[in-house]
């Protein structure tokens, strides 16, 4: 694998598309991770459809670039295929808030050891900018002109209710901040949510006011109420980890320490427990 | 017609046991190593309504449940309303005399009898088995027995109530039937239990599933039993979840099936149309009930043998088959796993609510079954979607210091997502290529369509309505063959376009006669009659010979 | 061949205006009464990559645009690499002059005269415009009428920056091409467009879409005109909300219909079985896309037309059709949504990219369309699903004192649940019943094929390639009759089966030859050859035209 | 109608179901919102797929019996197709939180003015009683006989998160409480949620603990944190409305007063539109 992570693919985002910050973040969070021992071939990676999706392309690490919001329903059977392999997807607001939301609420539920990394610009960009679930209210796209009548969903907190055990916010245009979230949300063991502000410089150029209004947090919460009312903040728009607790992780639950591909059943111990199955079963 | 055939009916309310009391019985008769076949029939709910179960054992080999019993337990008045005329000339019906007396039958306190004991509902079911070897006139220690080893929460008051019946019938009707021995040792199972145990043998790791009737039964079978066979079941929290994590399954290299029924296949084809793009080797179990919708959930149709032959949009190679009966079930869920794995491409079996939940002695040799080992990549520079002449890519698992992407995008070989013409156009090929591959190897390594006795007419069907069209044959006395479709994409012409312009009749179950515009259009095969039937309920193999006979006299 | 056939091509990034400048094009083309076709390509992406817009112009009737273009003008570097040899014999290729000098063109500095205005990548659009005006030797002020029109935006600069690239171009080449008047004055219209209007005239009341491609322009259209036009848009949170909330606008009695692309309408069918089961009249257009799965989202394809005969589970009546053009789009739509509503079923628009995105004049008649009055309960007891002769049963929508149950459960004439044989029998019998008079009705009411020109041989189509067909078939000279199938389900064989035994050529936009399976198994039509293209990319007619007169010499 | 509103089907519940307390309590709940001005006529009703879909058949009411998870898509299709029709839906815990999570999420996030009543039993009890979005970790249902590894979902703070502006919980036991929540439920105008304590005899029967611990709310939170503590509470089952606030709904923001079928634009006036929008773009 090339050291600096990049594949001959052509980069088709927007210039200046925060985009850019997530992907070099991403390039980033791959070294630091290796040192502190995943090999990046262990790193299995996913992506929905959408602008966000096409970091899938620009990376050269393995994985499958999914549908449209069910990256997420990906990863987890990746993981449980295999439970050795780290598995992290990037997902838009859209994919991960509208069309994937059920399987984000149970990822988080049943803390799944993934990890999501959702762009979050407010908006549909690739299909041109209709709203999304993380629109504000007025945003203006082409299939409501006269403005957005929704109020947003608050994905953090939404996580937090669902049970997410790693919570946080980074931002594009915070790069080493973010290399340093991902890092940490992939060595947590359990579900793991980024939720990345993300301007589209396109359809939500909100550079300037992100610029102006993050801030870093110091530490996570220790109540997930707390932690909640740090994602109902809306004054100062807090980056960083707000939420990160151990809880029973779901293939762990399910499996112990078994692994499908690892450990499988020989043909032969398959056959002879059939058949032991079917003796149990005879005729007496 | 089968001169040692018997009948056993049992009929009540959901909750009273008639289904636990038709696999008792079942096993019972095979006692005699004589063969059975058991039906069960019941509504959507949980507690009351009305259940049965029927049993029909011979010591011939038998492929389907007789309607007309030699003997009926009827545990309520609807029972008596719905099966009195349902018995043979001989036959006896034994009801609860709570219910008003009966110009036939022998009325044995059922209900009143039961009251005594710790579960006065639940315990109902066992009059029927009491009722049963008594009639059968078989000793009460055998009855001991079965009621230790099939009833043994609160056995002590079950034994009681168990005999308390038997003595009661034994003394109204001794020695009423007779059984003759057989000489068959075969266990009896479901559609449901085969299918589980023939992908175990084909090597299935993970069994994805939102419950759905009648798939739910494989998805009960492997939650109990999986864990020995290999194989775990995981219930995520919908079909969408349950298809996209099979597939993501997959791409570790675990062999992964998901169970569902007509909606919740619907929701799944987004997924089925990423596996055909992706090549991912997903094995998808379709079970099908009276539709369109919801339709009659617990009951059995065929009426989505159209719609299962181009789920999810584009082209890429498809494969589905359908098991013309539960033995059948066995071999063919292993070699659609395998197929899903040598073409790497997903796979429908195709199957009913009568097979998953009907069971009969099978003849199961798992050594026969093998567990195909895909393409793999050896080494070299590593291209997920690397051209070959078979249109078959090899596959290598994570991890790896090969890149392996797999895409839902068209792509070049690598993988990459690519909008080009050439490129677009070179994909197209390559699946096309497979899909002529797998036609081909199905024309030459597999058995597609399975052909019963020898001479015209021929009565063409597919499905488990091949299990009551044989039984029926065997009714009838009709010198004809039977002429099941395993395969039905592709679909088989190769093998039967010989049968164009020779006496045909169509046998399914389904209003619109879609085996029949397949077998029409597809290889210019016209009957001279069909048979259809759409109520949810199995052909009687006794009414199907009739009508039958009457169309080929 | 057309003999004052001009194209122009515009090709730069996205983001500089390409497909606005050929819309605009197409409508300087419109100032000399000239028919036109205007095409898009673009890839999935919002700036950079490569866009380029075609318009095809000719005073008579013109189905297609031509690759060959006759003015060129190309902004970027890719642009010259993949359009330079798309030029007609005395085409001119006018470029960007940041570009290296080319063997033949003209460079024209457009990105440096760009960067004095506020937007330069946003303006060079209008480098395009300026040229085309000048290279047809059109007076200046024609263009700033035009200018002042189109771009509206920052309308100063727009002007400066035009007039610089226009007197250039000018200079360089002065009347290079003069374009007769015609005399067609019809409006230019995409086919969402014209879609949306025949919905509308048809008294569509909803349209619910979640945004995919090539699905997205109607919503689009439909969410800014269509409030004038009777019709609100709603975007719900995914497409199974999409399909069921229009199914239960229904029910009120609200004409409804949703928008989607292949794993869109995948996702829909459960929802598409309910509105079979439920006799719900939803209108699906389902667009068409290079497939399967993601695949190639911005371009076309026809790799469903097999997929879309039978989705959602079970046996119910079903309708599929596809136009031949936009302006058929206009009709045949409207008659879909009245379909849906006569037959209370839902119903397929089936159509592509190349449909939805291109444009060109049509003459549209909206007081031809009617809206059909569906069967109304009037008094008397009301039962939701009565049996009639017609298998149609009257409607009835709230508020009403009388109950009305719409269910996705099988069901007796009121609504209510039912697992009763005999019930379940009538209900699917009255299905079929409504769907033998939906074929009836197909058959003496509606147009279900098209036929232009006429004799051997017959080049059977479907979609937006008739539009193709028929373009090629003029560059070919070619005496021959097109056949279009508009309607796909039911099939229009009683229509067909005259065509078998006749010289046919098949042509489609697929690499399996879906159309060809449909129309030899069911009408014995066995083509001499068949046509396929499945890049991505529409038919050129030109190379459409040689491939038709080899095969027919 | 019947004023007892009873049909002919048979009912084929459970002997002893908490669905018989739901349907009682709905039977009580038509006329008292006769009494306060809503005809049942305009009160359409839906249900899921499961044991509670069955009420569907056992009122006279007008409706659409929907499909799993979906119904609370269908009776805002039906609101958004005549705003004068009041709509509620009856749904499973599976139904509404499993199939349909995303379905309930955006009818909150939006404020659809329809009222979803939740038969939460903590099952897929008709499909034989699987573990459900509601089941108890630990709860063994046929497909996991070992027992349930996932923690269950919290409705009611679930739906608050999401924006619902109406949240209560009922007791299936509670049937005259249970009436007048519905009846409340329905006059609030925008997204109302009841979730119902429903025991199921076979599978999940909490009768005595519900018996002995549930206990009525006073007065609705005023405060969202405090209506969320307040459905976190364990210790004792509070009962009653936890939130009832008004917020912009729905179909108002999209249409304002216009109603799709009472003022449909006739047929006259779309041909004249659209020749209208034909002459605009008429060439010149
Ligand atoms: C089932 C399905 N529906 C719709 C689409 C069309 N689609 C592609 S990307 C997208 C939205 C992307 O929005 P988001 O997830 O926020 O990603 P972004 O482009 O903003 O990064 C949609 C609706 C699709 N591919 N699949
Ligand atoms: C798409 C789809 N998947 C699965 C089913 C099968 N199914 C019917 S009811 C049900 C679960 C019902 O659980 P719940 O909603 O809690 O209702 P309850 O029976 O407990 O009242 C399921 C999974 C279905 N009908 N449709
Ligand atoms: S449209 Fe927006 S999100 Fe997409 S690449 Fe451009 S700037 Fe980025
Ligand atoms: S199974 Fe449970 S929920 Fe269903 S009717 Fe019986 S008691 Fe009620
Ligand atoms: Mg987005
Ligand atoms: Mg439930």
């Amino acid at each position: 694998m090339d050291q600096d992570f990049t594949t001959p693919v052509e980069n088709t985002w927007c210039p200046g598309c925060g985009n850019f910050g997530i992907l070099n973040a991403f390039r980033k969070a791959i070294p630091k991770l290796e040192k502190q021992g995943i090999n990046p071939k262990h790193l299995i990676i996913s992506a929905g459809i959408g602008c966000h999706g096409k970091i899938f392309d620009y990376v050269p690490l393995s994985g499958m670039y999914s549908l449209h919001g069910r990256s997420i329903a990906t990863v987890q059977g990746i993981k449980l295929g295999n439970p050795n392999l780290k598995v992290l997807t990037f997902a838009g607001d859209g994919d991960a808030f509208g069309e994937g939301i059920s399987h984000m609420i149970f990822a988080a539920k049943r803390n799944a050891d993934i990890t999501v990394i959702v762009h979050n610009n407010g908006t549909y960009a690739l299909t041109t900018g209709q709203f999304s679930p993380t629109s504000q209210k007025g945003f203006k796209g082409p299939s409501l002109p006269s403005g957005n009548i929704e109020e947003p969903l608050n994905p953090l907190s939404l996580m937090l209710e669902a049970g997410a055990s790693f919570v946080a916010r980074g931002y594009a245009g915070r790069i080493d901040h973010l290399a340093n979230l991902m890092v940490e949300a992939v060595l947590h063991e359990g579900f793991s949510y980024i939720d990345v502000l993300q301007p589209s410089v396109v359809f939500t150029n909100t550079y300037k006011e992100f610029n102006a209004s993050v801030e870093m947090i110091e530490k996570p919460a220790v109540r997930l109420e707390d932690a909640v009312q740090l994602a109902k903040r809306f004054d100062k728009i807090p980056i960083g980890v707000f939420y990160n607790v151990s809880k029973p992780i779901y293939h762990q639950e399910l499996y112990g320490e078994w692994n499908p591909v690892v450990n499988r059943l020989s043909h032969a111990e398959r056959i002879r427990s059939i058949a032991l199955y079917l003796s149990d079963h005879l005729q007496e | 017609m089968n001169d040692d055939l018997f009948t056993f009916l049992i009929a009540g309310k959901a909750g009273q046991g008639t289904k636990k009391a038709g696999i008792v019985a079942a096993n019972f008769f095979a006692r005699f190593k004589r063969n059975v076949f058991q039906m069960n029939d019941y509504p959507s709910l949980i507690r009351g309504g009305h259940n049965f179960s029927i049993v029909s054992t011979s010591t011939q080999k038998i492929y389907s449940h007789y309607m007309k019993a030699d003997l009926a337990v009827l545990l309520d008045q609807r029972s008596i309303k719905i099966h009195q005329n349902h018995l043979t000339e001989h036959g006896l019906l034994v009801y609860d005399d709570a219910i008003k007396k009966q110009e036939h039958g022998i009325g044995i306190p059922i209900t009143s009898l039961a009251k005594k004991y710790s579960t006065p509902d639940l315990i109902v079911g066992i009059a029927g088995i009491a009722t049963l070897v008594a009639a059968i006139a078989c000793d009460r220690s055998i009855l001991d027995t079965i009621i230790q080893k099939e009833y043994q929460r609160n056995v002590q008051d079950n034994l009681g109530y168990a005999h308390e019946i038997y003595d009661q019938v034994f003394e109204k009707t001794p020695k009423k039937f007779i059984l003759r021995n057989g000489t068959d040792t075969d266990p009896i199972l479901t559609g449901a239990e085969t299918i589980g145990l023939g992908v175990s043998a084909a090597g299935l790791d993970l069994f994805f599933a939102y419950p759905m009737t009648p798939s739910t039964p494989i998805l009960h079978f492997l939650s109990l039993q999986g864990k020995k066979l290999g194989v775990r079941t995981i219930q995520p929290e919908n079909e969408i979840a349950v298809a996209n994590m099979a597939i993501g399954a997959t791409f570790t290299g675990a062999r992964s099936m998901v169970g569902t029924s007509g909606g919740g296949f619907c929701l799944m084809q987004e997924a089925f149309s990423l596996a055909g793009m992706a090549e991912a080797p997903v094995l998808f179990f379709l079970g099908q009930r009276p539709g369109p919708s919801t339709g009659v959930p617990t009951y059995t149709e065929q009426g989505e043998l159209l719609h299962s032959l181009y789920p999810g949009q584009g082209e890429f190679p498809r494969i589905v088959a359908s098991p013309g009966s539960i033995e059948e079930a066995f071999y063919l869920s292993a070699e659609l796993l395998n197929l899903a794995w040598h073409f790497q491409t997903p796979v429908i079996l195709l199957s009913e609510k009568h097979l998953t939940e009907s069971s009969m002695n099978v003849n199961l040799q798992p050594d026969k079954i093998s567990e195909v080992k895909p393409l793999q990549h050896n080494n070299g520079n590593y291209q997920r979607y690397r051209k070959t002449d078979s249109g078959i890519s090899p596959l290598l698992f994570p991890p790896s210091k090969e890149m392996i992407k797999w895409t839902s995008y068209e792509h070049d070989e690598n993988g990459y997502t690519t909008e080009e013409a050439e490129a677009i156009t070179q994909m197209h090929i390559k699946r096309r290529t497979k899909q002529e591959s797998l036609v081909q190897y199905l024309k030459e390594n597999i058995k597609t369509v399975n052909e019963y006795g020898s001479g015209e007419p021929f009565l063409f069907t597919f499905g488990s309505t091949t299990m009551t069209v044989r039984e029926a044959v065997l009714v009838s006395g009709l010198q004809c063959s039977v002429i099941q479709l395993i395969y039905l994409q592709p679909f088989p012409s190769w093998h039967l376009q010989k049968y164009s312009g020779h006496k045909a009749i169509i046998i399914e179950q389904n209003s619109t006669g879609q085996l029949e515009q397949l077998l029409r259009e597809k290889c210019g095969i016209h009957p001279i009659t069909s048979i259809r039937q759409f109520d949810g309920r199995p052909f009687d193999p006794e009414l199907l010979a009739e009508k039958l006979k009457k169309v080929t006299a």
